[in-house]
């Protein structure tokens, strides 16, 4: 399709290098971060990744059955934004969010034991991996309906703009995200009453088997930002040294009382838009595109670089995807042998029946 | 209505319940449009704004959807908001917040959360404004699970169930008619009730034939149960009041009395409250207690006209309410288109 | 289902109704999410797009409510578009347009436009996939005057309906489910219906019972009858077809003869579908035919549950049926939350 | 207020002395336009003032019921655009839409009677004010829900492109319908299918109360058109020679097959937001502007102008008001005598109930 891969590079539009796979496949730039928090980052990554591909063996095995809509390759802008939310920020995710749960410290039991409907899950198996919460670590929900969380993560920063303590609210979405209206009315809301919130979009380039030239007159949707009169930063989203940069200095300016801010990251998804195939239900050009995305190992490129500076060896990489995989296969195990849901369940968590006490 | 000392208005009675939230009870706020506007939501919320600040009386871009997915947010985070939408037409922009949303997250989350959320919108029809500025659909929102359902037929009630639907820990949704507005009574003082605890109430008594409405509906009832008294029919009057989760006990033991019901309600009939209300006493009841065939009072088939002849015959009125308890009474089986 | 030869499945069928439509009449054209994709809408579009044209058949961004409008002004200016939302779910984003715009744009200009514009959205629920991607809410639609509701519940139906529903010059919601996608049967020939002349259809007949339900909700109640009859009961079973605007007629005759109704929808009860069929013959019949009260089948007052056991407790079962039905005939008085 | 006096000022943004009611009081520039064209212009937009004078004071009498939103001082948007309007084009409108009904052609009487609820209405008496329709003049529909019109303009625009005839649609609204998601859906929709649309956004700084510094961060909304990559033109809607001017050329465009144009008029509404009193239910500042901005009235600075090239005297101009006035009060007494609908109509205008032919 000859004529799609010129409207895909017409398309590319601010976003330049960024949308080509062929390019930042090298270590990424280090020396201007934390080492730390580098390598517990890297340690986060390598934790999601795993379970992913956990939850990718399970779902191809039909053992789990809920759709499950996998973030393998998109580590960084979860783990990244992850490292600057604390203890009283509130963020909302979407379909893909079992990074954003992870990233932000979820136990991997509660997540395997959702994704196989247990009473132990996260949701205490009502909600599945569309619809994840953990309020002790600051996920206050996540659901598949596109776009809904924007507007319920604005009200939580005039939650936190009210309660005048320096906390913000955290908005994951993704480049499809941007055609719901509720998006533009979520960010003029936030620009207007300068609300403590990050909205952090994930530009992967596709909702579900559509590329954004195919949505959208331009692949970057800063452009959104720019109009809602709202401070953006594009970042490498595959560079967890960029990812926090960027997300460094628009969370100083959110909690400094600046208002909202935007982040575009930009990366790729290695499988189907859900479930646990590299190519399904995918848009043309993908197949032969994954290889290349591949090469912008948001891993491997950060694993490098840090060995490059000796602050990482090889055995202790491999020590790193040891313990993950012995942490998510314990975690499973358990899950497994978890229990379902009460039947009452169906009808005894519709309504609370309580109210306010009285002041 | 005359105006009698010391009365309040419905209107005046709702301004009563905000104002004895916002004075009370610190994590309730309010946001929507036409707050900061001397008439936009009629009289119900005038000067709230100077009174409390504008921090805790928004009002805000025209962004329905936008507005109630905020609202859902902080409620998600400790407050109690109160969204206002000065027509259930433009609320309709905001259905998947209300529903998909609202109602769902506390099951959807294994009841690790609430969304103690008002949804407040105002029934405004009439006045030739037509098809787009006069939906009521109460009978959408009542077939939702996990969405409370309020509407006052009386100033007392419009203050009080406010306030009951404010400090719910569930997603409430609350509307009040403009119809009602003209309404007075003298107002008992404030009670903070716990909604779960509110239902139907009989707000008269007969054994002739039961009439059950909500909102400007109940009240038609009332009217029109007392010029029925005046012909020596005496009827069980029942107000809603809650219509989801409904409680139809109240109605059950009525009908059960007097073998007849009427069920009035200013929304469309098909997949309506009005089935509703029959449906439940059909399933409930032998149908040998039944010394009628239950009626239906509704709106027609039609979306609202404007022009004034036949905006006058598209709704119900007491004159209509009356005949049709006639009929019911006179146990006639007639049919009406 | 086994599949035997020459026959079609409903998804087949409803890509056969697509394919006449597109090749018969050159104003129809097909917009919506997933259109170019080869799963998002089952097998019921299936390359379309290369058959027909990526004009004439086209994916689209995110947006329900932008869509859907678009889709409305393109009927308005000659031509015939389906707006298809792959899950009732995401619809909701669109009722404006729906609700508010299409269904009321004729009656609103005073018959000067007519607004031939058909959205389909597919119900698609079950497979752990939660409260927000099962929602089927025919009973809002069917509640909508101006707004024709269309249920198929056979290919035949899917096909030949879909096809009436597109060549109606007014709007029409056209809702398929995706369990039926199994259902086979051999199709005759192509007809060109005029889809005011649809409507409910007895596709069984016995004297002890009426069973109504449309799209999923009708085949359960083939395959429950079935085993009733092994039983020795023999049911009228009425495939509503049509939802909205509703013609009773043919299941007040059933009911006047079998003096017993179980209404089963896939929906919500309170303000449902199954509560409509009740207040129906409620009003038309006089009690005394009842043989015993009229039940409801519905989903439990709840958002639809993940969790595998829950999910199987949550939807009405051919066996949950029997039960029903043995228990109406035998007509004790039992209740069921 | 002083504090939102500052907020106005800041929130100005590009619109600089276009927000300021103190500027562009002096005669329009016309030497670049036709004088034919221009007068004509001056007719049209006297006839709606007239009529929305005449509406005015029935609102006042309590003669007309229904609402009626008033486009008095904003009769320049309407008539510059409605001259590039051609036979086969479709416009929609919004609940102040008179002013687009009449500069399309529409007759007063079908007008006066509809606000009256008469039969003999543009929609037969079902819809008022709010709801206007008149397919021979390509007006296709305005609606109060705020915002709805837009996307059913991008689809009759689609339309026009299946159909290849060069036809246009035109989409009229306010500032405060950029506020609504579906806008940005449309325009996103109408950029990407390059849809031959004409976005009209009559920039009168308020929607009902509120000035757009209390609901947007910047008053002015071509911002928005940037982002969708819509190529945009501004100009002061006070003066119908800029507004035909940035019509021309978008027209042009658009019927080249450009895709779709936005235009932002900038002007102000002499009523309140809603029936015929000046002051009613407006912002705060909008007593002392409003006298202010009635120097910048597009009929008297496009009659002026048009006197001093000696294209019009003050005969004529008299003459072009009292011609209007004898219209409009024979047009209101025939629409009182005129009848309502028959009973039967609020049911049979339901369903159509028939099908197409077949082919
Ligand atoms: C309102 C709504 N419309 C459509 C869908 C179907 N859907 C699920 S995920 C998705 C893609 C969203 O793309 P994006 O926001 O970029 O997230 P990504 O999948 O790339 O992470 C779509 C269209 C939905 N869930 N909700
Ligand atoms: C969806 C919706 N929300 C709110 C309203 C109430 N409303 C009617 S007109 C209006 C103001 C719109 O302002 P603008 O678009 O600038 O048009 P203007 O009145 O200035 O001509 C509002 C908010 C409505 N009619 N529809
Ligand atoms: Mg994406
Ligand atoms: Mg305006």
């Amino acid at each position: 399709m000859a004529s799609l891969d010129a409207l895909i590079q017409r398309n590319a539009g601010s976003l330049g290098t960024l949308a080509d796979a062929e390019h930042y496949h090298e270590p990424v730039m280090i020396d201007a971060d934390d080492t730390e928090a580098l390598l517990a980052g890297l340690q986060r990554m390598i934790l999601i990744r795993v379970v992913e591909e956990k939850i990718g063996d399970m779902v191809s095995q039909g053992v789990v059955k809920c759709p499950c809509h996998l973030a393998i390759g998109q580590e960084a802008p979860a783990v990244g934004v992850a490292s600057y939310v604390r203890q009283g920020d509130r963020v909302f995710g979407a379909h893909r969010s079992h990074s954003h749960f992870l990233a932000l410290g979820g136990s991997p039991h509660g997540l395997l034991a959702e994704v196989q409907g247990k009473d132990t899950g996260v949701s205490r198996g009502m909600g599945g991996s569309m619809h994840l919460i953990d309020i002790p670590n600051g996920l206050y929900g996540t659901v598949p309906i596109v776009g809904a969380t924007i507007p319920i993560a604005v009200g939580a920063g005039l939650a936190a703009k009210m309660d005048g303590n320096g906390a913000m609210a955290v908005s994951f979405f993704g480049d499809g995200a941007t055609e719901e209206g509720v998006f533009h009315e979520s960010m003029n809301l936030a620009a207007l009453m300068k609300i403590p919130v990050l909205f952090v979009c994930e530009n992967n380039f596709f909702s579900s088997h559509l590329h954004i030239a195919l949505r959208q007159p331009d692949a970057s949707v800063c452009r959104y930002a720019e109009a809602h009169r709202i401070e953006w930063a594009r970042a490498d989203g595959n560079d967890l040294a960029a990812v926090r940069a960027v997300t460094r200095e628009a969370v100083a300016a959110i909690r400094a009382g600046d208002g909202p801010r935007f982040l575009e990251l930009v990366t790729y998804r290695w499988r189907g838009h859900v479930g646990h195939r590299e190519d399904e239900d995918v848009g043309v050009k993908r197949k032969d595109d994954l290889a290349v995305w591949k090469l912008r190992d948001p891993i491997s490129r950060l694993a490098v670089a840090l060995e490059d500076i000796g602050a990482l060896n090889r055995q202790q990489l491999k020590q790193f995807w040891t313990e993950a995989h012995v942490v998510v296969e314990e975690a499973w195990a358990t899950a497994t042998h978890d229990g379902y849901p009460p039947a009452k369940a169906l009808l005894s968590r519709v309504y609370s029946g309580t109210m306010a006490n009285k002041q | 209505m005359k105006k009698a000392a010391a009365t309040t208005g419905y209107g005046a009675a709702i301004r009563d319940g905000f104002e004895h939230l916002l004075a009370n009870h610190s994590e309730v706020f309010t946001i929507g449009q036409g707050l900061w506007s001397p008439w936009y939501v009629g009289n119900s919320m005038t000067d709230l704004d100077s009174q409390f600040g504008r921090e805790r009386v928004i009002d805000t871009p025209v962004s329905e959807l936008g507005c109630t997915g905020a609202a859902l947010g902080a409620a998600l985070c400790g407050y109690r908001p109160v969204v206002i939408h000065p027509r259930v037409d433009f609320m309709l922009l905001a259905v998947d917040q209300i529903v998909t949303q609202a109602a769902k997250w506390r099951s959807m989350f294994g009841g690790q959360v609430s969304a103690p959320i008002t949804i407040r919108a105002i029934i405004n029809r009439g006045g030739e404004q037509g098809a787009q500025h006069s939906q009521s659909l109460q009978s959408w929102f009542a077939h939702i699970p996990g969405l409370r359902v309020v509407m006052p037929s009386t100033p007392t009630d419009a203050r009080d169930l406010l306030i009951a639907s404010v400090l719910s820990d569930d997603p409430v949704l609350y509307l009040d008619d403009r119809w009602l507005y003209g309404l007075e009574e003298k107002l008992p003082p404030i009670q903070e009730r716990n909604l779960a605890d509110e239902g139907p109430r009989l707000t008269r008594t007969g054994p002739d034939l039961t009439m059950v409405g909500c909102s400007y509906s109940a009240h038609l009832c009332r009217e029109a149960a007392a010029r029925l008294s005046a012909n020596g029919i005496e009827c069980d009057v029942i107000d809603l009041r809650v219509l989801n989760p409904l409680d139809a006990t109240l109605i059950i033991s009525s009908v059960k009395k007097t073998g007849r019901l009427l069920a009035v309600d200013g929304d469309w009939r098909s997949c309506g409250m009005a089935a509703e209300v029959i449906a439940s006493i059909a399933e409930a009841l032998d149908p040998r207690v039944m010394r009628a065939a239950p009626r239906r009072v509704t709106l027609p088939d039609a979306p609202a006209p404007t022009s004034n002849p036949l905006e006058r015959s598209y709704y119900p009125t007491v004159d209509y309410i009356v005949q049709r308890g006639l009929a019911l009474v006179g146990a006639q089986q007639e049919t009406f288109e």
